[in-house]
């Protein structure tokens, strides 16, 4: 039986990964993510895992990898500076499609910023931080419940697809407290290992489900992992043919499972002339703020994407013809891609930048001046 | 015979990509030779490596292999080892990889004495990149980055690792391949973190800087300049082979099962 | 008393041409030819002392040794 | 019942946000939804500190105090913040220790002696929070003392229950008595 | 007297440096960047200035930005894993606003990838690979004689703006060598020293220019540098009104000046149907495909970027109804800022991921099809 | 009197951030007393740190002051130093900045021995983010991220740095703050790369956590573990304090300034 | 003979109540009140050892020594 | 002058990337607009090695060979990648010890002795690159001696300059007796 209680979003980010089966953290303190690592010191030892605390994110980011690679369910948790140290070698778990889960607790920026404000500042980094062609999944919570249930999602995302998840989460929902149910049991997936001998197991073959089963180091199955671009053995090559075939599924892997990745909440949308598009903590001023303009008799929607990136492009562009409005805790970061797929001319932005949860006034006030334009 | 040691080998793989007279081939073969010795289980054993002519070994090693970032190497590795310490892990660095971009995580893995043989393949240039001076570099000598020779001074890097806090520290060269195939073997006994420190020829972006016709020539240098610890002081361009220090210390994850034992009597 | 009798084979196809086993030999019995390429000059004279074998960087030169007791 | 807006004001190291989590948890056993949330910050070391708490029985989107409903202020930098401009609708508490300057308010005005109450009982200033807690749950009105009283046995640090029930009782029995006397 | 050599594009990278009174390189080495270091090494000491190989990418940032703050005009080179790991301090200069030009000669990637190959997949790295909101220039040459003009250009918008500036190179013009004819003399541009006295100087100074005067670390002028969001005397500030003014004037710095930053070409253009968009190595390729095109006929012009970020938007913006092809060595990445200012319909892409330089053949073949199309 | 150092301080930033009882002020207030012992010209020095509580310190300070990213101070340091050498440049550090993310940058600085005074405030703790361990927190003692108590061993860092490479390492604590004063003159008066560790309290972080019950008996503590080096070995919790070691060697700077010079030569 | 007179001086807006000179002055000069705010008890008692200042994190106690010889 | 395209191939360490340089200097020298580009790759070491050259009185936009008009190869491996399938109406130049296996072709094929003759004028193979750019300057025609020769002064390592002249003299001279031949 679910039972309802108080939790911060970073501990309910904790609690989900626990649920989804974490046996490994490493990790780097930094606010406002630090609470994360916290409960993993505490907890893991309890289950049989090991939390370690590293000298710094790359060391953190290294480690994870390596855990992974023997078969636990790893984590590491940091917050703007760490992410964006964390990135070569995030880079490197994508190119050799290691499982993991990296959270990102968004704090006001850039470079030291003001270290305990919200912000969403990282979006365009989650999806373009490190170098070279990736794929990537970015998940961004609302409210501690969703926490907790994206983190068991990310883990599940992770194991399935050989891939790093990134939960993106902000200050806002990091270190809120609020009210959560928790199921007894979620739906855990686990990585596919390899239903071959030894002898015929091929660690990155080019198979149709575009995800090659993958071996515990340790478990007989020895095999080459390499940042180089390789061929199915996992040996380094300079073949532009075996290159192109590597890149060509790399990039392109997580096509076929879009539907169940790209996550996102409509509310209100049917009649909604203007649609307000917001992810993350600020969302829940816009929700607020979409339904006071609603009970002002102005026809306004609701859009948000829980999945980030891959961003839920076919989900929007249902709506393109409509008015858009992007309340966004940065300069314009989501919008742009919003613009990409809705057209520019069609789309308003709504930014602020100082460090303060954006709020519901400000949004229905530029509600109220778009409709009145639209009109 | 390379058929006595040729089941530890990807031959697929081979040749390998370094330079003719390069001496990471040979260390290479001493390593293998170590691990046989051991008798280890090759299911059981993880090689990682970080970006570097040495740190292509592993491609050719029939283990678990971990060719990862450059500098990292330790830093996975220790991810490895903590998540399943019953893992045989060994670390390949070039003296760059190990010292330069990855003296972070060498001086970590040495505080906590995590239980991992680090060898250090010291041919004291960035071979890969072509020859640019390392903190290993000598002194004065021509790197392309140093072209008025290296200002600056060079690691001793067992030294650094000793107050670290790494329990176990060695050297031998790719000439003295018979000792440093003994000497992985000790260090792989050791039980904390331990490093052996192996010198080794880079004749195409070191040894043409520096004077040296021939790799030949820079395994003479090795040889003469080559002194067994405790027989006579390293001088000059000398340097000790042999096992350089040795201590006990509480192992990292040693520790961590203790911790995870005592959490459930509680 | 115990006599070896070795044979050295040389893998041309993963020999570089570096020499090393050339110069080290302490019998002399490796040479190059023209090309570069190792030759054995003096098989006889070799001892089997593997000091080639295990210099070579390229694990291309192999010393069977048969010990006859 | 309505959203109810709290905001907890002093400096930092006074175990505010620990007293709004506990009314924020003992909202949530009286079954109603709750966010609490606080200002973090360098700042808050000596500096000013400020804890949040709404309660609603409705989904709560917007997570952060718009209009509040009670406010306390142990502080008089976080009174000059957060009380001297309150809308006199909304209650205020202030304790008469650590913020002797107050302006004059028609109503809804508590100027408690929860520091002095705290060292009479105590000897020290430690659980002046949950004293706090105590008097912010009764005036508030909004929940039982066994609600709080669980919330207080759940977050007390261990040792320390049997104590922080006492000031909670202090607490609350200084609310209850203004209360009365308003 | 401008005198014809043959130069390699590191090479004319460096030089360009050089001409532009470059007097601090801290690096680290990496393939294909290298050769710009090698020949700093040589040459700064040379001419009273300083080389320094630093322990890693993320040092050498650091020591560059303290170089600069001692009135040093100061240079690092990279190639993708070390761009990945100078974000975090890249970001630190442009926070703080230190002058300093940024060489990225981009590889073939994710991870270690094709080290010796060319991509231009860090295009949207430059532009995104640091944590936090924050202005970025990045520019593009296509020839080696560009790489010097550019790099010469880095030099004088990263001091005049006060703005750290990319020089996103590619491996095929970083390593190509070409004629080129160095001019005798360049147009160099310094600073802005402050003109007032110590007791007045206002380091962070929100005036009209957007842009404050810089003093010198040890020129008496004593101020405060932080990666915190700071105020106007340079110290920490928590307040978000404050924070808003530094972030507001630090994001849109560099507006008033885009007609200058702004660079592009534009070939054949007028009656073009079909526009090919390209930049970097590819570029080339692209400009024969297009002659080679309109030599069959085709209506077919040329747009370069040769100011990658900030985007030269109103320029492209121009031509927006034409058809547009999109030719990138990277899985699609500049086109998503292409689709967003001319409408996503009226873009096709091209890529070529395997590290080999696309081809003018591959281009063509692409305009055939899409003007077959058009027509 | 503060007045006597006030010309040193932005005055209009105090009261500063630190915690009540919190050590780094009065160390701030001893290094200001160096500086103005050494009469060094206010207009030609630098202070570089890291982010941590103890990096908020050159905010306050009226030099010319750089408060870079953690664990970089010493490579900004470096690119300051070696590109106008004649500034006199401090480096302050927690423990965890010059440690644990910057242990890097701390070999590197010692191995160039490049002429920085760097000062590490040493509190045992991560204090800024509230206190997690870091690599010089005490074995066995608690932090946020070490719940059941530390398991790792910390760094002696003194050891670390002379053997990378520094000229002078030295050791005082808050407590002996006159000491302090004393040693960051020594430290800046070599020439090379000097590090004075400097053991702080921190009540909050660490103290509350670790059975300190006031600010002043953390500061007892430190008086009564404190041994003077060279009058007694210190054993168990006892650390010595003092110059704990002195040598010479090339100068980074230097060498680079005779260089430009040889090449003029030429 | 030199005689010292001591004025002790404390800034109450930067003092934080850490009670680190009260503690540590050998003299007992300095104590606390109810709110934990330092006060002078014992004046005369000063030997301006100025232990108080030198501890002091916040600048928060000044000595102010008049000299009489 | 229309585009004239080189591909110079062997392996790593022949000095071929070097003697391509060489090439290219000696077209800037005579007013060419000249590319110069190599493959490198560890692959380079011991490995293939490829360096190119493109010649042209235009402005060169795609740098990279598409047709080669002349390829020289100095090793078997490079012959059976770059040269085994040439045009026959683009010249091909191999060495006679290094590519001793090659299939007939009907025009335009030139082994010769460079090796060998380096061996014979300098007792090793040191200067063989530059032997092979005498013959490929001499062979292709499209440009003088002295350019050639003014771009390897400029180009030669400190204190072999005479021996590097000496070493293009040489080559020019094997393929000006060849070009006689065909
Ligand atoms: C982050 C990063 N920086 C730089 C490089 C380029 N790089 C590759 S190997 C190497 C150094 C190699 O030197 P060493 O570690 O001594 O190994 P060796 O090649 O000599 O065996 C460098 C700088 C890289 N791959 N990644
Ligand atoms: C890259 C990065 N990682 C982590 C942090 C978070 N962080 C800020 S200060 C700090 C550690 C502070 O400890 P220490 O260096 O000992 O300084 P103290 O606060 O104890 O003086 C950490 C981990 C950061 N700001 N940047
Ligand atoms: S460059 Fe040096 S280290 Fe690398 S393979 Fe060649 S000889 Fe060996
Ligand atoms: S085994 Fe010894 S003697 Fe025989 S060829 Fe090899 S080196 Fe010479
Ligand atoms: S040592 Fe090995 S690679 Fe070198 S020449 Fe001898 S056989 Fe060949
Ligand atoms: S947290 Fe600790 S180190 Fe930081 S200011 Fe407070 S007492 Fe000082
Ligand atoms: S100067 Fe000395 S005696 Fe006087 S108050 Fe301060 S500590 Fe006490
Ligand atoms: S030491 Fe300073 S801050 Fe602490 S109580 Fe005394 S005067 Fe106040
Ligand atoms: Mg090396
Ligand atoms: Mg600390």
């Amino acid at each position: 039986m679910s039972k309802a209680r108080l939790m911060q979003g970073n501990e309910a980010c904790a609690e989900g990964a626990l649920a989804a089966g974490v046996k490994f953290y490493a990790g780097y303190p930094i606010t406002p993510s630090t609470e994360i690592a916290e409960i993993m010191a505490e907890k893991l030892p309890l289950i049989g895992g090991t939390f370690i605390q590293m000298e710094d994110e790359i060391g953190s980011m290294a480690a994870i990898i390596g855990a992974s690679l023997t078969g636990a369910k790893a984590l590491t948790a940091t917050s703007g500076p760490g992410f964006s140290l964390k990135q070569e070698n995030l880079g490197y778990a994508i190119a050799t499609e290691v499982p993991c889960v990296l959270v990102n607790v968004q704090r006001a920026g850039p470079s030291t910023g003001l270290p305990t404000s919200p912000a969403q500042a990282d979006v365009m980094q989650a999806r373009w931080g490190t170098h070279g062609d990736h794929p990537i999944i970015a998940l961004c919570p609302s409210s501690v419940q969703e926490c907790y249930e994206l983190t068991v999602k990310a883990f599940n995302f992770a194991e399935e697809f050989r891939q790093p998840v990134i939960m993106l989460m902000d200050e806002v929902v990091g270190h809120l407290r609020e009210k959560v149910e928790l199921p007894d049991a979620v739906e855990v997936v686990e990585r596919k290992k390899p239903s071959v001998s030894p002898d015929e197991y091929i660690p990155y073959a080019n198979n149709e489900s575009m995800i090659p089963a993958m071996a515990n180091f340790g478990d007989g199955y020895r095999y080459h992992v390499t940042g180089l671009t390789h061929g199915e053995n996992g040996l380094p090559t300079g073949k532009p043919a075996v290159a192109e075939k590597y890149l060509e599924r790399l990039t392109r892997k997580l096509d076929p499972y879009l539907d169940r990745i790209q996550l996102y909440e409509e509310i209100l949308l049917e009649d909604a002339e203007l649609i307000v598009v917001a992810y993350g903590g600020p969302a829940r001023s816009a929700l607020e703020a979409v339904h006071a303009a609603r009970s002002e008799g102005l026809n306004v929607g609701f859009f948000r994407p829980i999945t980030i990136w891959p961003f839920p492009q076919e989900a929007l562009e249902k709506y393109a013809g409509r008015q858009f409005l992007v309340p966004e805790m940065n300069s314009g970061q989501l919008v742009g891609e919003i613009e990409r797929v809705v057209g520019r001319r069609q789309v308003q932005r709504l930014n602020r930048i100082d460090g303060e949860l954006i709020t519901p006034d400000q949004i229905l006030q530029r509600i109220r001046e778009v409709m009145t334009h639209v009109q | 015979m390379f058929s006595e040691i040729a089941q530890y080998f990807r031959t697929e793989a081979l040749p390998h990509i370094w330079c003719p007279g390069c001496g990471i081939g040979t260390i290479t073969a001493a390593i293998v030779r170590s691990i046989k010795t051991l008798q280890l289980d090759q299911n059981n054993v993880v090689i990682v490596s970080g970006i570097g002519c040495s740190s292509r070994m592993p491609g050719y090693l029939d283990f678990n292999t971990l060719h990862t970032t450059h500098g990292r190497a330790l830093a996975f590795a220790t991810g490895i080892k903590a998540s399943r310490p019953e893992l045989d892990v060994f670390v390949i660095m070039g003296d760059g990889d190990a010292s330069a971009i990855g003296g972070n995580h060498f001086i970590h893995a040495a505080r906590r004495n995590i239980d991992l043989t680090a060898i250090i393949i010291n041919n004291s240039i960035y071979g890969m990149t072509g020859g640019q001076s390392s903190p290993m570099t000598p002194h004065d000598k021509r790197a392309t980055t140093s072209p008025y020779g290296n200002l600056e001074r060079p690691f001793q890097i067992l030294d650094v690792a000793k107050a670290a806090g790494a329990t176990y520290g060695a050297r031998a060269t790719a000439f003295h391949n018979q000792l440093l195939t003994k000497l992985i073997v000790n260090a792989y006994n050791n039980p904390g973190f331990s490093v052996v420190e192996t010198i080794s020829q880079c004749p195409v972006s070191y040894g043409r800087r520096n004077k040296f016709k021939t790799p030949a020539d820079m395994l003479m240098w090795q040889k003469e300049h080559a002194v067994m610890i405790g027989q006579k002081e390293a001088v000059g361009e000398d340097f000790s082979i042999g096992e350089i220090f040795k201590s006990e210390a509480p192992e990292y994850t040693g520790e961590y099962a203790k911790l995870r034992q005592r959490l459930k009597g509680e | 008393m115990v006599s070896h009798s070795s044979k050295i084979i040389v893998n041309q196809d993963w020999c570089k041409k570096c020499g090393i086993c050339v110069a080290f030999c302490p019998k002399k019995v490796l040479g190059s030819d023209e090309l570069g390429r190792v030759v054995i000059v003096e098989p006889e004279q070799c001892i089997a002392c593997k000091i080639c074998e295990r210099l070579c960087p390229d694990f291309a030169i192999n010393i069977e040794v048969n010990k006859d007791e | 019942m309505a959203k109810q807006q709290f905001i907890f004001s002093g400096t930092g190291g006074q175990g505010l946000i620990l007293a709004a989590i506990m009314l924020a948890d003992a909202a949530v056993l009286a079954g109603q939804n709750v966010v609490q949330s606080q200002s973090y910050g360098p700042e808050a070391r000596g500096g000013a500190s400020k804890a949040e708490v709404i309660i609603s029985d409705e989904a709560i989107n917007y997570p952060k105090v718009q209009r509040p409903d009670l406010v306390l202020s142990i502080s008089q930098e976080a009174y000059k913040k957060y009380g001297l401009t309150l809308d006199e609708k909304a209650k205020l508490i202030v304790d008469d220790t650590y913020v002797p300057e107050t302006k004059p308010r028609s109503r809804n005005f508590y100027s408690l002696p929860l520091t002095k109450v705290t060292r009479t009982e105590f000897g020290s200033e430690q659980s002046a929070n949950v004293v706090a807690l105590g008097a912010v749950a009764a005036i508030s009105r909004q929940l039982s003392l066994e609600h709080v009283r669980e919330a207080v046995r759940q977050r007390a640090p261990k040792g320390t229950t049997d104590r922080n029930l006492k000031a909670l009782e202090l607490g609350w029995q200084l609310g209850v008595g203004a209360l009365n006397q308003a």
